[in-house]
């Protein structure tokens, strides 16, 4: 296995998917930027690379009918992908900035994810739609925000959160593989984490937590960066003899209902770690499935640990109260020990 | 038959099939059995026709609420539409998606659509699909003069410009969106004006009159499929039913359906371009046979049987 | 008090507003219909009123200055009313059907919910977006749905699910005085429900959930549509000696979340019934909100009454199944009791 | 002084404003202390200057993720400006906002806005309400040719034309969207030329020459002022930064901005159309207490405390 930040990795799942199938193409704002002149000096230039640099060398391997560079439109964007979708291609649509989407959701909501459905069965839609989520870089209220909330409450639409850099790579080549609409939710603060991850191309199932630690004590449930707090609480904790254990979902629709419940029931105390919203996000989809499900084995109320129900802030300090902190999922940890 | 005249032949066809599938969905309407909501095309279906002929099941098209005229133009089958429009399991989407949502894939109709304006986006994916796989295809994406306003066909228009995609973007201006006339809406009262300004070649036609569809659209066509971008098409005509069935049509002018019944009846219009060539007993066999035909669609979607229960679970995904 | 439609209360809250407010304008497609052809035959005309008949008469009224019909561009209509809110304008701006917010969601979400906070509260929002919700129409998968719970999750809007006509006008008139963005879900099968409602201008408060039926067994929590079918229920249980509370909330953001705890806390018993989602909706908001506060009231698992996680289906034997009935809602409190 | 001349002053220490602005904070940037993104306008200072010189408080203008400029053009204070993009209490947005959503109400001042293509919309809304209570005020949007391709912009272009708003909307065409040329994204190659589409007037100007700028603006603000509607207007000016401070502008051509620097200069080419009326000594003395107050703003913004952690919770709503 080699070392592979988590950027990498989503570009080497890239690749191999291009290289494996021929239908596999990329779209988005700045894929490449240079190709996107006309003057003879810019033609072949690729001069961004994606503004995340996650593109970065896949137009010089493969090309501008592979490598789509668009205007800034990003209903056409994902409009023009899923069209694409239901007629033959494999396309990944980039929205750069997940927070995007506001200016295209319908083409997700009310087109991409009901033509099975509307359409009797009769269609497949094999659409990923990637972009960053997350907060923690003063980038504000919109270009901050983890809206993967709103995406799995769509039926139709599949919703992938990784937290690391074997994980994004698998379920982004399963994202390509898969024949459903997925949203592919990268956040921001994880593109320069390492991790081990194989070269040659995997998949990982949808539906499939991961434990990222065992324990016994308290289930903490969370999601990209949040898995990393989570476990460092645990790490932390266990030296006191507390023993948590760390349940990362990292596909949210469809959701590893079982693998939760299950953690629920042997520990029966619980701690949700959401960066989506302080209302109607995943904590609360969460919560509301265990207090349905597993609530006889429940042992203390649900702690929920997300942002308040606020914008995100610029200013520093107030962004870093804002996020959903080690220091809250410790206290929130401690407060169901004591319950 | 010469071949020439089996085309005449089978353009008037469907625009009857069209006709008469739409008046009896308008009359059918009235007994209660047919769920949600009905937009007919009766009127305009030179245009979906002049626009079809052109193209085969590698074609896609993406259409619009008021859908039917379109997707019996591309060849859907007229039992399964009716049978849909009833809600049945026999339809073309199961009963799933009714009258805003029928398609056929395989047909290449990318289905109707119940937001205004959502064809485009989904259009240019079509024509992506053509011109990345090399299948010579085309996508045809029909908007109403409403609709034209809508910023999701902006941006596609630009998109297919600068991808040079072949995309064919056909705007149906039939005077109204719902009781908002289109001199109104349209801010320059020329839809086909607009595609200049995004670098796209336009015309604008007479959408009563078949062979003037059928010849502006074969030219953007022909362009498309030989890698010269897309192009934009208005197209006039009239509807002459409300914008749904049940609009009391206050904003209509006295004696206005009357007079496009009588003067703008693309069907009549067809038939006295080619009295001298086609003999009226020929289109009365057609006329007769397309009766039979709807009878028979309407029938067997009244017999036909609900979806069961179960299928609300289907379909969701591949999976399920 | 005079005995209202749904329909009218809406109609009679604008009217009477605008009188009120000369800053309080309509904005929408076929507001009015007529004065949208320039033919003399149409200029004097109001054609549709609306297309639900809701605004039929109010251009007669007062003119197309404060009833603006617009073309079909629901971006530019919600952007526009934002834009005007925040410069001194009072808009009501419609969306005819609430499904078709995905093709101007920015405005809402990034935009007008989010002015006061970026601006470090130097601005004021007084907007309102009406529109219909609510399945059983066999309008289909884009004209059917019920996506409150999107609108809801984002801090900055405050959303409003009213069931009755009595409620619809003083919440309406709230919420154009209200002075910040709000979104006005008005159930499309409640049109024509009548009740008894002041002729007057009135004001209900938003955070105030109504009880619209006590009992001290069960607590149902629903909106609109389904607080009717929960009323029908509480009815005919209540024969058999099941007493059953019905909570509805009115206003889900801000919710009044001590009058759910409280009632919650006196029954023990839980039962939601959400026409949003299966995923991420209304119910599951509530019922982390119980199982995170009121856990050691509870003495039985939550039971939420949802749709399926699919689509709106058109054929209607599929769509009443897809609806929360009344069936399921009693099967659900049978449950709450027996466990 | 004579008015013209006091006028011509005020203009070019705008632009001296911007300019000094932006270079400090390309420099200040570097040290860490500032959060998150930063777009910088030098290059295009004329543009910003041009129009807001017309303006008064009355009148909205609406602006980009690159809004800097725009804000000093239209009276923000630069010592709050500088606080807000350091993430201080005493910023315009008391810290809340950041370098993209600079906003002054009280100024006319709207919002920069980090989507692209978000303004139009909104500043629509302000010349509804100038229009509806009669202020006689305009709206004024800025777009770049990036954003100029957004469904949004098109949308309010339409709509003001059928609404009769009294707006402007200006395009700032930059030659660039991040690292996309124009010339691609474009499908036209001429945005002001789409705007005939529309049904609107249109100009197209040298944006790096304030008198151009200042004269077309000025005939499409009286213009609208007088119930004449909306107009559009394509400046053609030049970014002198990357898209962001920290793009390694791979794009450029070798050379590019050396020579940007040295031929398209809004301030020398200001300087060199007046140096027959001005002398070099006045402009050096604005350059110099220019230069002073930005000092200042820098280092008070820097001593400025961040604003306290409660503040988190404040100005959601109106009641909290
Ligand atoms: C996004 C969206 N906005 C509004 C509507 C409601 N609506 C349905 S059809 C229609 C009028 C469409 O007019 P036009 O495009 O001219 O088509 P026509 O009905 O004349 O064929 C409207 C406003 C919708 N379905 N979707
Ligand atoms: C809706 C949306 N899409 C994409 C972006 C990312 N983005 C920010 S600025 C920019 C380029 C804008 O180019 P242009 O409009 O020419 O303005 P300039 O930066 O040249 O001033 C892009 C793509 C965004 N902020 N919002
Ligand atoms: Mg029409
Ligand atoms: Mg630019």
């Amino acid at each position: 296995m080699a070392i592979r930040t988590y950027r990498e990795a989503v570009r080497e799942a890239l690749a191999q998917e291009m290289e494996h199938d021929p239908r596999v193409v990329l779209i988005g704002e700045d894929l490449c930027g240079g190709q996107a002149g006309s003057s003879p000096l810019e033609k072949n230039k690729e001069a961004l690379g994606g503004v995340l640099g996650v593109t970065k060398g896949l137009w010089t391997q493969f090309g501008s009918s592979r490598v789509i560079d668009t205007p800034i439109t990003e209903s056409a964007i994902v409009g023009m992908a899923a069209g694409a979708a239901v007629t033959g291609l494999r396309p990944v649509a980039e929205l750069m900035f997940m927070d995007f989407f506001g200016v295209c959701h319908d083409m997700l909501y009310n087109q991409a994810a009901k033509f099975r459905y509307m359409f009797g069965g009769r269609a497949k839609t094999p659409l990923v739609i990637r972009g960053m989520i997350g907060a923690g870089y003063s980038a504000a209220a919109q270009h901050s925000q983890s809206p993967y909330n709103i995406f799995a409450t769509t039926p139709g639409l599949k919703v992938v959160v990784p937290s690391t850099p074997y994980d994004i790579k698998g379920l982004l080549i399963q994202s390509i593989r898969d024949d459903d609409p997925v949203v592919f939710c990268e956040h921001k603060a994880l593109y320069d984490i390492k991790g081990e991850v194989p070269e040659e191309s995997y998949t990982i199932p949808f539906g499939v937590a991961n434990y990222t630690r065992e324990g016994t004590d308290v289930t903490i449930i969370a999601l990209a960066a949040m898995v990393h707090k989570a476990n460092a609480v645990a790490d932390k904790l266990a030296k006191e003899g507390i023993s948590v254990e760390v349940v990362d979902p990292r596909t949210i629709s469809p959701l590893d209902e079982e693998g939760i419940l299950e953690s629920v029931s042997s520990t029966g105390r619980v701690v949700i770690v959401d960066e989506s919203a302080a209302r109607f996000g995943f904590a609360h989809d969460v919560a509301a499935l265990i207090a349905s499900q597993a609530f006889h084995f429940l042992k203390a109320p649900i702690v929920m640990v997300t942002p308040p129900h606020t914008p995100v802030p610029f200013s520093p300090p107030l962004e870093q109260a804002w996020i959903p902190s080690v220091d809250r999922i410790e206290a929130a940890v401690r407060q169901v020990m004591e319950a | 038959m010469s071949q020439d005249k089996q085309k005449l032949l089978h353009a008037y066809r469907k625009m009857r099939e069209i006709r008469t599938f739409e008046e009896r969905l308008h009359k059918e309407n009235t007994t209660g059995e047919i769920p949600g909501f009905i937009h007919l095309y009766s009127g305009e279906e030179a245009i979906a026709v002049g626009v079809c002929e052109h193209l085969s099941d590698q074609d896609y098209i993406g259409s619009t609420h008021r859908g039917h005229g379109h997707c019996i133009a591309k060849g859907c089958d007229i039992r399964g539409m009716m049978a849909e429009i009833f809600g049945k399991e026999t339809g073309l989407c199961r009963g799933k998606g009714g009258s805003m949502h029928i398609a056929d894939l395989s047909k290449g109709m990318l289905g109707a659509n119940a937001i205004v304006g959502g064809a485009p986006p989904l259009v240019i994916g079509a024509s992506l699909t053509a011109k990345t796989l090399g299948t010579g295809g085309v996508g045809v994406s029909f908007t109403g003069d409403g609709g034209s306003n809508q910023g999701l066909v902006f941006e596609a228009m630009n998109m297919a410009v600068v991808l040079k995609l072949p995309t064919i973007f056909v705007f149906e201006n039939n005077g109204y969106g719902e009781g908002t006339g289109h001199d109104y809406a349209v801010g320059s009262r020329d839809i086909a004006g607009r595609a200049a300004g995004f670098g796209m070649p336009s015309v604008k036609v007479d959408g009563t009159d078949f062979f003037a569809v059928h010849e502006a659209v074969g030219e953007a066509i022909r362009r498309a499929r030989e890698g010269g971008g897309p192009s934009a098409i208005e197209a006039i005509a009239y509807r002459w039913h409300g914008h749904f069935e049940g609009d009391p049509m206050l904003y209509r002018a006295d004696g206005e359906v009357e007079r496009l019944r009588a003067e703008k009846d693309p069907l009549k219009i067809f038939r006295a371009q080619l009295g001298k060539q086609i003999a009226d007993a020929e289109f009365d066999a057609i006329d007769a046979e397309v009766e039979a035909l709807v009878d028979e669609a309407v029938a067997k979607a009244r017999a036909d049987s609900y979806p069961p229960v179960e299928n609300l679970l289907t379909d969701v995904y591949v999976s399920y």
